[in-house]
């Protein structure tokens, strides 16, 4: 009866114990904690931990798999995986193409700068083109080195959402 | 007397100026675009009228719609607000063709002001320093030479048609200047086939501030102190703060006098500020002059204690200025936090879709400026600024704390944001410090992008929460695979022997 | 120097003290009772204690489980609040004798402006003045005719042994003291057994109006001005305001003087408030001492431009107070409006419940601090206070005219509460003049308990709006019957043609 | 196809005439709405009529029958009168009881004053008893001119939620 929980890079296994109107017994990757636990209302918990106390909200992402969490200090977002989430993870991973880096602008833009041209050399973390959105300016950086395979950007002109601007292939 | 505004604008200041025009009991119209149709200003003012398509240029940015509403609804003036037509001279000059009032300046001084080089000469003439330097071309080393003798080292040496920093040049030192000139007209002379340059002071810790004026319609000009505005991104102000940490009183007197003479060399009307670089030495010199109400105004509105939407419809009702400034005083520290819609581990780039929840933060010291409500959905064509954080604090250290208290409580979700990258920076210890220069977000960067560790347990428990609600919506999605859980449960309960409190 | 606060309290003050602890790095200590588990300042604070049953006798009221709870949590101080054991001077003294620092004064100052008659007798030897009159009972009626003389008509005679008004007569002309000394001592005889009483000078047209003071350990006293608290229902406050409008600066000055002699008199340490009855001339007399933080310090706060926690905490600290009385300033003006679960329609009975819907007022000026969320449901067990409203103003005017938007735009739904009632009182003459009394509210009633008028459609609207979610739920609902509805729909249109914007 | 819906005092008859996409068409006793109506979040409508912007909040009060509302200047009740609703006040009606007041107190408290005794007399808006509860007083007055026939509290003493206080028999 146990899950995997996924927080960042962690995943973590987790297992009810007990569960007795607000007391809760759990294991989080084999250490015990045992919990005044208190839904406080929709989405909201109250938990008291060694009097300790957190406030968490759960903001359900697309399902009831998927969590934006906040507490006082900090937002997290957490994944339960289950089977389908199993599942999805395996069939992403034989897809994984990490040979190239294509480039792109999640919402429409304009190239205020393009910094590189077919066949340049890159470093890793060097800013490669400038998109202008919502009039804010982003740096799309080279996620490793290589060599500019592709540009199809020109400097001062208009992007489409998810267009492919610079295309690198990695050495 | 100003009955019925306009208020050309949309997100946060558009409900902020509707805020001040109910407390002084004027009728407000919105105006939006297809995208805006359940956004926060239409259903906050007393009337809204569709203006055109999403993009701005044909909606926010249409000033024949505009002013046709104008006129449709009765409204005796127009608030711009700040972007939009807010600095454009022709629709100034049309709102008072068509015998609407523009809150803001006339189309003389917005045009003056938003020509680069007219504002350069006439600040030169008014006895208000620019940067040191020469726009027009060189086109002799000698000439170059002399130029450089009068400026003082450092300078930038640009390539005239340049761009994208071919032929640019910084020199710091005197042996280098005869190199560096000869390189960069050489440079130029090949990229752009010109070789000609123009050489300016380069300012090497540049602090960005500016100073709040305020000018009536009968010659009375007064100055509400100034905003340090150095915390930036690609030219993109995140946090302000009043007072400057570095301003001494002597150089604030003698800046605001130089805002004054400024704004009466244009002959301006309304609120506006003139922004200044000011090196570590604290010399100063004109930047450009903002002819509206700047996003940052609430920090000045709460260390002078004044609602500045206010004294410009007053100044509109052409009303003599009630405020001097042998009164003004700064009362405390403030300091802005601009929470954007941006995710700051990609790229920043701008993050439009739907809020799900938010948390504001509240108490003494604290207000919020938003557009946004949980279930709004932000449009991917306008400016992703959605809310603005203003805290005071009756020193700089309690204005800090705050902000950090109060950035801590706010909450976002939904939507990418730089709430906590703001939270970083307010731990940084260069802005800690006060003495931080435009250059502050680049030379931090690593620093800024960093997470707050979490306390002891602090994962777990967020893990076990996601968990436990994960299973009380199977349970209701499914009782009886839930009732295998429990059983289950028990089981467990009964092998560990049960636990209590 | 104190690293961990117990907050010995709930509702908005505890969660309020918990943020300027936050601010200050303080960690804090929630404790609550078993109706508090989902309370606002349990979820807030960093570390939440049970401490009993919910009826206060049991839980915040226990001094026994109070100090067991600072003991096992390690808190070096206890911050009291206002209400339960704020003004409890054996608490003060327990806390002493466990070696925990009490945020608030001394049990002997406590004990003596807790106790009527000392704390009378205490500032009569002050210099402070109290309403004349005295405290020992008559027994003839020449010391009463002679006791009259000296204080001046009118005057309130008043039974030594009395209750609900027997053997009270108010006295206001020269011509009826013998006739209603007499009546009141054959009265008071017949009824009590007793013809002795007293005799007090009757001020006709009170105001509350009370200052704020300071004093640290160091015997340094300065008071933060006064609050003019007499909009009033059945001796509890509901609006309070700085400046008061009555009072003028030579007055302010000399009550300011005798608020300061007050604390003196009693080695007062702590934050304090010197609560004085004043008339049409503005006689000033000492009524009492609250020796904690009052409900209505944030409107202090803001015209001062000072936190009172945090002053408090500096003091419990052993600092020397940093405000200097000559520096201090009221900047604007605040007023306070105080939120509570109560139902102005059935006798302000108050009005337990579960909170469904909240909307908060933001914008420039404004301070919300308040204990509930929505799906809180206020325990019956304490008092219904749920939220204030705080807003400033350059001047009287426009915090008037900005807490009349405030309040316009604070919804809480759910339970039963006096916002609309509190928007009332800003629109009633004589509020809006500013020379009100405490008899305010009882002479305003008619006017208070009246609806404001709706707009032209606006109920339509409403119907409409509730009617159209009607349909949609009924339609989820039962697809089917939504499905002959809709055909009937059709038919309509058809009918009437179909209409278009 | 036409309802009732109670608002006040006031009961208004409804009828959707027509509803295409956000224009809607409705009359409210007769008279005639063209209006551009959006829910824009669960239980809230932005409604525009004649370019007067509304922005209505709706929070259902148990089910789908009643709604608290909130509009930015006002606060209501709502209620849709459907055939249960109707059957329910009719029966209501049958019961009311209109020749005597029971004065109770709907949350426990303390008797602060009891200003009437049996067999007193009572003016309309007459002060009968003060409670104090949740650290309030509430003074309770008579409804209408009578007698009081009978006396339950006593002054200084608790008394519980409900329970029978003063009875007052009309004249």
């Amino acid at each position: 009866m146990s899950y995997e929980v996924k927080l960042k890079d962690r995943i973590a296994k987790v297992e009810v114990l007990s569960h007795q109107g607000d007391k809760l017994l759990v294991s989080v990757d084999g250490k015990e904690y045992a919990l005044d636990f208190v839904r406080i209302s929709k989405g909201s918990y109250s938990i008291l931990h060694q009097n300790k106390s957190y406030n968490v909200e759960l903001i359900p992402v697309n399902g009831i798999r998927k969590y934006d969490v906040n507490t006082l200090k900090h937002t997290f977002e957490v994944e339960i995986i289950d089977a389908e989430a199993k599942y999805l993870a395996n069939r992403r991973k034989g897809q994984e193409d990490d040979h190239e880096a294509v480039i792109s602008s999640p919402i429409p833009g304009k190239v205020v700068n393009l910094f590189v041209k077919e066949g340049d050399t890159v470093k890793a973390g060097q800013t490669v083109i400038v998109i202008a959105a919502m009039k804010m300016e982003s740096e799309f950086k080279a996620p490793k080195a290589g060599v500019v395979r592709s540009v199809k950007a020109v400097e001062g002109q208009n992007v489409e959402a998810r267009q492919e601007l610079v295309v690198i292939e990695f050495k | 007397m100003i009955k019925k505004v306009l208020v050309a604008n949309r997100g946060e200041i558009a409900v902020r100026i509707i805020r001040s025009c109910r407390e002084m009991d004027i009728s407000t119209v919105a105006v939006y675009s297809d995208a805006d149709r359940s956004a926060l200003h239409v259903l906050y003012a007393d009337e809204a009228w569709h203006i055109g398509p999403s993009p701005s240029t044909e909606s926010y940015l249409n000033i024949e719609n505009i002013i046709r509403t104008a006129h449709l609804s009765g409204a005796d003036a127009i608030h711009p607000g700040y972007g939009f037509l807010s600095e454009n001279p022709d629709f100034s000059a049309r709102c008072r063709e068509e015998g609407i009032i523009f809150i803001g300046p006339s189309p003389n001084a917005i045009s003056m002001m938003g020509d680069k080089i007219t504002a350069r000469t006439t600040m030169t003439e008014a006895g208000v320093p620019v940067v040191p330097g020469t726009k027009d071309k060189i086109e002799s080393e000698e000439e170059a030479l002399k130029l450089i003798g009068e400026i003082g080292l450092p300078v930038m040496i640009k390539a005239s048609a340049g761009g994208g920093g071919k032929g640019m040049r910084l020199v710091t030192s005197d042996k280098d200047v005869t190199t560096a000139l000869r390189g960069a007209r050489s440079e130029a002379g090949t990229a752009f086939g010109d070789d000609s340059i123009f050489i300016e002071k380069y300012i090497e810790a540049p602090h960005h501030i500016e100073f709040q004026i305020l000018a009536d319609s009968h010659g009375n000009v007064i100055h509400l102190f100034e905003r340090e505005c150095s915390v930036q991104r690609r030219h993109q102000k995140i946090i302000e703060e009043t007072p400057s940490p570095i301003l001494t009183p002597e150089r604030r007197l003698q800046m605001g006098e130089a805002a004054i003479a400024a704004a009466k060399a244009v002959d301006y009307q309304g609120a506006g500020t003139i922004e200044f670089i000011v090196d570590q030495d604290l010399n100063y010199y004109f930047l450009e002059m903002n002819t509206r109400l700047q996003v940052e105004h609430p920090i000045t509105e709460r260390v002078v204690g004044v609602d500045l939407v206010k004294e410009q419809i007053h100044i509109a009702n052409g009303k003599p200025l009630q405020l001097r400034q042998e009164d003004l005083k700064q009362q405390g520290h403030a300091i802005e936090c601009r929470v954007y819609a941006e995710d700051p581990d990609n790229n920043f780039m701008p993050a439009p879709g739907k809020v799900t929840h938010i948390d504001i933060p509240y108490g003494v010291g604290v207000r919020v400026d938003g557009s946004i409500y949980e279930g709004f959905e932000i449009p991917l064509y306008y400016d992703p600024l959605i809310a603005k954080l203003i805290v005071w604090g009756k020193d700089r250290m309690e204005a800090l704390e705050r902000s950090r208290r109060a950035l801590q409580e706010f909450k976002i979700t939904g939507v990418k944001n730089n709430l906590r990258f703001l939270e970083r920076i307010l731990h940084a210890k260069d802005f800690v410090g006060g003495n931080y220069t435009t250059h502050f977000v680049e030379e931090n960067k690593e620093f800024l992008v960093n997470e707050f560790s979490c306390d002891n347990h602090c994962e777990d428990i967020v893990i076990i929460t996601a968990f436990m609600e994960y299973l009380r919506k199977i349970h209701k999605a499914s009782p009886k695979e839930m009732t295998a859980l429990k059983n289950n449960w028990k089981d467990y309960s009964r092998v560990r022997s049960v636990f209590k409190l």
